[in-house]
This record gives structure tokens, C-alpha cells and sequence, in this order.
């Protein structure tokens, strides 16, 4: 049961290595740096130093309370991610796989709208443009 | 009251800096930022669209009618973007 | 984009190296031994040579077209599997995040009730019971 | 026709053997049974109950209608309990 943030990649492997010991059902979300235009070279990712550890730790426990997850796993990342690279992942235990799968999607849910991480695309040729939040994202808070 | 005051994103690059200390009697977060718009043109474009405004106090995120009493820390962003 | 049925245990992270590259979301399911009495040794697990292999592979190819997965891999295994160790997998990549979690979702609930499997627990003093399906699982199906 | 049928699980343990070839005329899959049924009293318990018996033709899940004609392997087996 842990969250963190880092400007080191980290290794989905190492990561998992003990983890949810005893559970039936692990589940795990990765998100990489994808580059649809063909014209991007990386993320740069800003945070809330101080807040954001609080607000994943929070959102952690508030999942491991709601689908009884036996084990969750945060780690975000801020700094410049090239494309390609993994920005963050998820991982949670439970018992069976219905909460494993609902307590990956909510956490992923509560990240995008509610983690204080902002996101700029700095493309090929330097420039930078801020990622606007989708309202996609925000309603889709409201599923739970 | 003195209030830390920290902006993140493109917030950020409208006020020039990332923080700043304010000395303010003003009672709710609302208050706060009629006080700040006033400070300079980059705040007054900072706070230009209080619809996509989001907000966090000491750390926790707040509406603009958060009462400001005993607060150290107030941040203002765009909507977050992680994930 | 690969099914594959085996005795032998797998190991995540080799099966995640190279996964999905190009995505911007990959998700795992893995599922592990549960001991919930205290009592159980082992599972061990009957298939159907032949049309196993060909089951996976239908269903994750109708994952892919329905969910648009860049891709995807299922690895199932047979025969005796010890209490904490894992009985399969599944990855799917796509370009966002709801793709992946629900072909992820999407493939559990088609593997749990149609896929030639068949699950014994095996207790410590040596007995050996077959899993009843579940309702629940059936039901799962629908929600597709 | 020659038919290879295969068991599965407890099917399996109750007719006793994981596979048989039959000659049959029967027409459907539902045919078969009854046919089967008949062998032993190892059958008999094996298809006693229709409604969670499971089966495939060919190595596609089938129903108890399905048609025999040009098929070379039907297996019976219970509800399937994978993932």
C-alpha cells in the first residue's frame, strides 16, 4: 500500500515483485507516452510537490476501503518523459478480480481529474502546449 | 493574515513566478483572488476564466467559497491533467 | 496478439517486455491460487488440447476488433499449480484507457465460462474437488 | 459415422475413460446422448443432468441441437470454471 512520485522511470517488474502476496486477483495499469501526430518528443509533467503524495496516498486508501483491495500501488511520475516511455501505473489486489478491476479503474479515474499532475506536450521542434483537461475525464468521476 | 501563494501550469507563466507571499484580510478563497487579480495584467490573465479556476487549501482541494481562517497555503491551477 | 496454453509458471514482466508498444495504456489481469480455508494445497486444472488454444485466440481476436486493442495476450496454464502462484494472464494495449480495462474486463468474463478449462482444488490431506462454476460468472457475459 | 467423443472433469471420472469412438446414426447432439446414455451405468451418472452439461462439436461450444452430419469429435464436459 504505497504511493509515490519520482522522476525516475520505474520497472512494472520490480514493482510487482511481492506485491498482493495471498490475493486471487492482481490487476495493473500502465500509461505510456503516446505520440498520434507523429510530431511529439515528450511529456513534461508538473506537479504539487507536498500535496500530490497526500492526494495519492489519499486516493489509494479510499479505494482499498471501497472494493476491500488487499494491496495498491501508486507511482506517477513528473519531469520530461519521452515518447514511449510509462508516466505512471496502478496496481491493485483483491480477492477477486470484479474489485481488483473496479478498484484499478477508479484510482486511474480519481488520477486524471483530482491528482495535482499538469501535462504539457513538447513537440519535435521544442514547442510546448498544455494538455487540456477532457470532460470525458471529469464525468467520468461520476460513475462511482 | 500572510498566505503562501503558489500557482502551477499556465497559471504559472500568466502570474511570472510560482509563489508568492500575500499579506490579505480577505475571507474566503473568492475574496482572495479579487484581491489578486488586481496585483498585476498577468494575474488579472491568470484568473481570467474562474469557470476552469481549480483551487487547493494547505494542500487540500477547495471551492471559492473555502473560508480562508487559520490557512498558510493556497494554490491555484488549471483543471489537472494526470493520469 | 497471442494465446498460449502451458504447464509451465510465466513470468510477467518478459511477457510485458515489447507489449503494446505505441499504446498509451496497457492493463493486466493476473490470477493467483487463493487459499481461503487454510486447508487447500494446490489447484489443479484440466483443459481441452486442441480447442483451448483455439478459444483463446477467437476471443482475443474478437477483444481486439470490439476494443480496438493494438494488442493483446492470454497465457493460461494447466496441470498442478500451487497455492500463491499464478494461474494466467491477460494484457491488452490500446490508446486509451478505457479500451484497454474493459478488454481486459471483456476477456476474464469469456474465460471464466467458455473457455475449456476445469479447476480442482487439491487440499493438504491430498483430496481433490471440482470448482463449481459460478452464477455470477454466467451472468458476467451479459454485461457484453 | 465414426464419432471420437471426449469427456472432461467429472464427466470424465464418471464414464470412467477421457475418450471413446462410437458408431452412431444419430442426428444431433442431443441424439448422441441418449445413445451414450445407454452404455453403462457410468454414462447414465455422467448425463444425468442435461441442463449444465456442456458440449462441443468439432472443438466449437455447441448446443444439444446442433447437427451431426460431417462432424468427427464431440466432447461433453461441465460448465466451464477457467481464468
Amino acid at each position: 500500500m504505497s504511493a509515490r512520485v519520482q522522476a525516475e522511470p520505474f520497472d512494472l517488474a520490480a514493482e510487482l515483485s511481492g506485491f498482493g502476496t495471498g490475493a486471487g486477483a492482481v490487476v495493473t495499469f500502465t500509461g505510456l507516452v503516446r505520440d498520434d501526430t507523429g510530431l511529439m518528443a515528450a511529456l513534461q509533467i508538473e506537479h504539487y510537490p507536498g500535496m500530490t503524495e497526500r492526494a495519492l496516498s489519499d486516493y489509494g486508501a479510499e479505494a482499498a476501503r471501497r472494493f476491500q483491495l488487499s494491496d495498491w500501488r501508486i507511482i506517477h511520475r513528473h519531469g520530461r518523459i519521452e515518447v514511449g516511455a510509462p508516466i505512471m501505473m496502478v496496481a491493485t489486489a483483491a480477492r477477486h478480480r470484479r474489485a481488483a478491476f473496479e478498484g484499478a479503474d477508479y484510482l486511474m479515474d480519481w488520477l486524471k481529474s483530482r491528482a495535482p499532475f499538469w501535462k504539457q506536450e513538447i513537440a519535435r521542434d521544442g514547442s510546448a502546449t498544455w494538455v487540456q483537461a477532457k470532460n470525458s475525464d471529469e464525468d467520468a468521476l461520476l460513475r462511482w | 493574515m500572510t498566505l503562501e501563494i503558489l500557482y502551477f501550469a499556465w497559471l504559472r507563466e500568466r502570474v511570472g513566478q510560482p509563489r508568492e507571499t500575500v499579506s490579505t484580510d480577505a475571507a474566503t478563497v473568492r475574496d482572495l483572488v479579487s484581491q489578486l487579480v488586481a496585483r498585476s495584467d498577468g494575474h488579472a490573465a491568470a484568473f481570467a476564466d474562474l469557470g476552469t479556476l481549480r483551487c487547493a487549501v494547505d494542500q487540500q482541494l477547495a471551492d471559492l467559497d473555502a473560508p480562508l481562517a487559520g490557512v498558510r497555503e493556497v494554490a491555484f491551477f488549471p483543471p489537472m491533467t494526470g493520469g
